[in-house]
């Protein structure tokens, strides 16, 4: 069993795999009538490597993460980063986490999950991945998602009176 | 090694070998008496084990004066470089205050006294002793003191006591030391 | 050892290594707890360059992003350049001519090899010889004209474009570097490794201090030499071949000792490793253009997530694009190397000594612009 | 009393002149050794091949201002870089450049430069603590622990030296070495002592590089690790009268090295013997300094304190008691 599918087992345990249908718009006007598109909605996914650079896509809840995170860790993952997006139409914020692997080639395991923006709350992976530590405080820094249970949460780039999340994008400096 | 001497009664002109000799004595007795009152007076610790160094540099000049270079070379090799050193290092590296304050007021004021009076005891009778000593001007055995032959046999058998002791004080440094930089570790 | 009630507040006492300090090149700060000349605590402050790259990329489009991703790693520049060239050309879908990607190569380890230089001697410095810095710079300048005279610039190159390279290179250059191949080569034994690597007072120096193990490796996302000095056989060109790596014949040094001296090893080959794949690339430069044609003047990739990961000097350098069929970048995260290499420095170093902790700091090559971005 | 005041003042004048001189033209020289050895030129600016740059860092470091911080003790501050200075001077003192070229034959001169050494540590320790700054305090106890560590084997191994001459004089011992290479101490292919006295060498130089605060064991200063050590805070004069007084040490101790184990002023083939073969050697001993310090990589503190409790100590020890053991039987 090659990493992937196996990786792909031990996140189905934790998320278990399902996809959302969300039907095609009906007013299509004059054109054709498009198809119902299928849409990934929750644990993993096998992407092609080539194109996006990941080979898992694995969605999850700021709930399941710290389980992900066992589970990523039990196959020997290493963490590569974290990193926020903001989504201000969807009132969300999403926390990505890559996870790569050292031995195995083209392995890269893309975790996604979305906080209110409001409440952006998740919690910590540091307890399992040391470096997730400092990518965290990186996170909280740009967007203020606070890591619960996080051991050290402050600023890490930005000065420690900063009172702003720059990255989010309706920051204006 | 000849005796600088002035003949009695005439005070030797400031260029002269005795003049020039005279200014140093001077200085070496200078350096003694303020390096102590630093030493006493100072409230920084770390300035009064300068000041006790000071003090020990004069000292080796009056041995110097005194005929005997093997002591004001031991002088400042282990009281200079040993001892203030070994003081100088405890007290930076474990005084846990910078100044001193006493836990008991009263007992304080009571030192102060009391190490001014024991120190003028000294003081008079020192000065008693060098009043009534019949002081020789050229003592017999300064003409060898120097050369490594007569210092081997003078310390390994008529001063072979002071030299044991002299070990006992450096251990006793070398202690104190140890247990000043220490106690800041358990 | 303790300190005078003035500078003190417990038995440990603070120390504050940086933010200028002649040994964290650069504007790092490490908050050290020490207990006389033992570290307690170390706890590295980052931030004191930080420029907010990512924000900038969102604020301007693909292409004029290009110039700041030299700003970062300015050692290792090129492998920026490309690494966000490659992260674009991925989510836009463009093909890039094989003469460029040669090119891309070629410059790319030249630069890592000034890169490897640079951290030689800078390391040594901070072991107090400061001789071997001026022969490393001796090198390093050979590279840093050949490379000027391809892609205009000394240190903070923008030579990459999206489908190609800015600029073909001549015949000079290739003479160039092979002269400069052979130089080096003949340098390295004597000049390196005799006066250097066999030195019983660095050997003595760096053996055995700063031990990161494998799993903390894991643990941490260190990646770049300091993996390879802890075992992991991890490089990027290797695990995920990008450009024209699958084409050149060349190893990853692996050292299993875990300590300074293994990754002071590691780079120590690379430099030989980057020398053969130069060698071979320069052999195998096919003609052609270096410029892919039809590149749409404004970019716009379509909707999805791209990560595309190269390896720079000190690790794996991963540009994760958001996109969303604008013409500039949703998002732009910049995973840089040093940042997971250095957050181990704080549970490895305690309980060093000053001096190691300090050589063990050199031996993680850390470039503080890229750490703060 | 017919003792001229006008000798020691010559003399005096003489010393100052020498010790300013080297202060100066030291830096130079290291300046231009570290070009050369790193292939580059050095200062070529002021002068001919920059012969007036000590001139003209001396006007630079006068001009200044010497800041003393906040937090720094100010007597002890401003004292410390005079008190580094005196004992390279008055070291020089005593030392023998040639038959008749000596300011004071003391009978005691070894015992005066050692004796006199230990206030350039006393220096060391009180302007590093003076400076009210964390480095500079790790800096002077660094730097006493090591003196202290490092006296101990370079008096083992003059011991075997005074007990072979049978002098403190570093005149006799010097008067003792002459005639050729093979009568120097460091050979002393004339009787049994050349078994080990090469080992005393060797100790007494790391011994002189460790006391003199150089590379590869400049552990006080080790600018990566302490900024500049005891150093960091001073700035103008007080800056440059360390410099200078590190200097003049290393002059100090390529004398005594010279007149200890290369006999002094003789000329290694035994004929025309004078001041020019000691001023040879001793600036090939200082050559050698600045050559060892721009080639190795400093040493770690912990690792030097253990290179001398752990093996100079021992092996002078047993150099002692070889000396004692080859003069009684011989």
């Amino acid at each position: 069993m090659s990493v992937i599918e196996s990786v792909k087992a031990a996140i189905e345990k934790v998320v278990p795999f399902s996809e959302t249908v969300i039907p095609a718009d009906p007013a299509g006007e004059g054109e054709e009538q498009q198809p119902d598109q299928v849409v990934h909605s929750a644990g993993a996914k096998e992407v092609d490597f080539a194109k996006t650079g990941c080979s898992l896509d694995v969605l999850c809840t700021a709930e399941q993460i710290l389980d992900v995170a066992h589970a990523l860790d039990g196959e020997q993952l290493f963490i590569e980063s974290i990193a926020g997006v903001d989504w201000p139409k969807e009132d969300q914020i999403e926390v990505v986490y890559t996870f790569s692997h050292f031995q195995d080639s083209d392995v890269r395991v893309m975790v996604r999950l979305r906080v209110p923006r409001s409440e952006p709350k998740v919690p910590t992976i540091s307890k399992v991945f040391s470096g997730a530590d400092w990518h965290e405080r990186e996170t909280y820094d740009f967007y203020g998602v606070e890591f619960t249970d996080h051991p050290n949460l402050i600023r890490i780039l930005l000065p420690e009176d900063a009172d702003f999340y720059p990255l989010r994008k309706d920051y204006m400096p | 090694m000849q005796p600088l001497v002035c003949p009695s009664g005439t005070l030797p002109s400031l260029f002269s070998a005795e003049g020039f000799a005279g200014i140093i004595f001077l200085l070496t007795v200078f350096l003694v008496i303020s390096g102590a009152v630093i030493a006493v007076v100072s409230k920084r610790l770390v300035r009064a084990v300068a000041g006790l160094a000071v003090c020990f540099t004069g000292l080796a000049g009056v041995y110097y004066f005194l005929l005997s270079p093997f002591v004001a070379m031991m002088q400042m090799l282990i009281y200079v470089g040993a001892v203030s050193i070994l003081i100088a290092f405890g007290i930076m590296m474990a005084t846990p205050e910078d100044k001193i304050t006493p836990d008991n007021k009263y007992l304080s004021k009571l030192i102060g006294p009391l190490a001014g009076s024991v120190g003028a005891l000294f003081f008079a009778g020192f000065s008693l002793l060098a009043v009534k000593t019949d002081w020789q001007v050229f003592p017999e055995h300064a003409a060898a003191d120097g050369s490594i032959k007569a210092v081997g046999m003078t310390l390994l058998t008529t001063h072979s006591m002071v030299f044991e002791l002299i070990s006992i004080v450096l251990l006793l440094a070398i202690i104190g030391a140890l247990v000043l930089a220490r106690r800041g570790r358990n | 050892m303790t300190l005078p009630v003035h500078l003190r507040h417990d038995e440990t006492f603070v120390l504050n290594l940086g933010p200028q300090h002649p040994a964290t090149h650069g504007v790092l700060r490490v908050k050290l707890t020490m207990d006389g000349e033992y570290i307690v605590k170390a706890e590295p402050v980052l931030g004191y360059i930080h420029r907010m790259h990512e924000k900038l990329a969102e604020a301007g489009t693909y292409p004029q992003f290009m110039p700041n991703t030299a700003r970062m790693d300015y050692l290792h520049a090129l492998a920026f350049n490309h690494g966000y060239a490659l992260a674009v050309e991925k989510a836009a879908g463009i093909e890039v001519p094989e003469r460029a990607e040669y090119i891309r190569v070629i410059t790319v380890e030249l630069n890592r090899i000034a890169s490897h230089l640079l951290w030689w001697a800078a390391f040594l410095l901070d072991l107090g010889g400061f001789t071997p810095l001026l022969y490393a710079f001796d090198d390093r300048e050979q590279i840093i004209d050949l490379l000027e005279r391809v892609t205009g610039s000394r240190l903070t190159y923008c030579y990459m474009r999206f489908g190609g390279v800015y600029n073909d290179i001549d015949d000079e250059f290739i003479t160039g570097t092979r002269d400069f191949i052979t130089r080096l080569r003949s340098r390295m034994p004597r000049m390196y490794h005799d006066l250097v690597t066999h030195n019983i007072i660095l050997i003595k120096r760096i053996k055995d201090i700063g031990f990161i193990s494998e799993e903390q490796c894991r643990r941490y996302g260190a990646t770049g030499p300091v993996a390879r000095g802890s075992g992991i056989n991890y490089d990027v060109r290797k695990n995920e071949p990008y450009s024209v790596y699958q084409e050149f014949d060349f190893d990853v040094p692996v050292y299993s000792e875990c300590d300074s001296m293994a990754r002071y090893m590691v780079r120590m080959d690379e430099i030989e490793q980057s020398l053969r794949i130069i060698e071979q690339a320069l052999d195998k430069l096919p003609d052609g253009p270096v410029m892919a044609k039809k590149v749409p003047k404004i970019l716009k990739p379509g909707l999805g997530y791209h990560y595309s990961a190269v390896e720079t000097a000190r690790g794996s350098l991963g540009h994760m694009l958001v996109c969303n069929g604008d013409k500039n970048p949703y998002k732009l995260k910049l995973r840089s190397p040093t940042f997971s290499n250095l957050s181990l420095y704080g549970e490895v170093a305690e309980g060093m000594l000053l001096a190691d902790a300090l050589a063990f700091m050199g031996s993680l090559d850390l470039v503080i612009p890229e750490i703060d971005r | 009393m017919d003792t001229s005041i006008w000798r020691p003042i010559l003399y005096l004048i003489g010393i100052m002149v020498f010790a300013g001189l080297n202060a100066a033209y030291l830096g130079w020289c290291e300046r231009k050794g570290a070009g050369r050895i790193q292939r580059r030129t050095g200062p070529m600016e002021a002068g001919y091949e920059g012969l007036l740059q000590p001139l003209a860092d001396g006007i630079k470091l006068l001009t200044k201002q010497l800041l003393v911080p906040s937090g720094a003790d100010g007597i002890l501050f401003r004292v410390a870089p005079v008190l580094a200075m005196i004992p390279a001077i008055t070291s020089l003192v005593v030392i023998p450049f040639s038959e008749n070229i000596q300011a004071r034959a003391m009978e005691l001169s070894v015992l005066l430069l050692f004796a006199i050494a230990s206030i350039a540590m006393m220096a060391v320790l009180l302007g590093g603590w003076a400076s009210g700054n964390k480095y500079s305090v790790i800096s002077a106890a660094r730097a006493v622990s090591q003196n202290l560590a490092y006296e101990i084997p370079m008096l083992l191994t003059v011991i075997c030296i005074v007990m072979i001459s049978g002098s403190m004089n570093l005149r006799d011992i010097a008067m003792d070495q002459q005639g050729g290479f093979w009568h120097w101490n460091i050979f002393r292919l004339d009787n049994f002592h050349f078994l080990y006295m090469w080992v005393a060498f060797i100790i007494f130089f790391i011994c002189s590089i460790a006391e003199t605060n150089r590379a590869p064991f400049d552990m006080a200063e080790a600018e990566s690790e302490l900024v500049a050590g005891f150093m960091t805070e001073y700035s103008s004069m007080g800056f440059g009268l360390f410099m200078m007084g590190e200097y003049l040490n290393i002059v100090v101790g390529a004398c005594l090295t010279t007149t200890l184990f290369l006999g002094g002023w003789d000329c290694p083939f035994g004929m025309f013997p004078g001041v020019w073969w000691f001023i040879i050697k001793i600036y090939i001993l200082i050559f050698t300094f600045i050559w060892i310090r721009w080639t190795y990589p400093r040493t770690q503190i912990y690792k030097l304190l253990n290179l001398s409790w752990k093996i100079l100590i021992p092996f002078s020890l047993v150099n002692v008691l070889l000396t004692a053991f080859f003069i009684k039987v011989f």
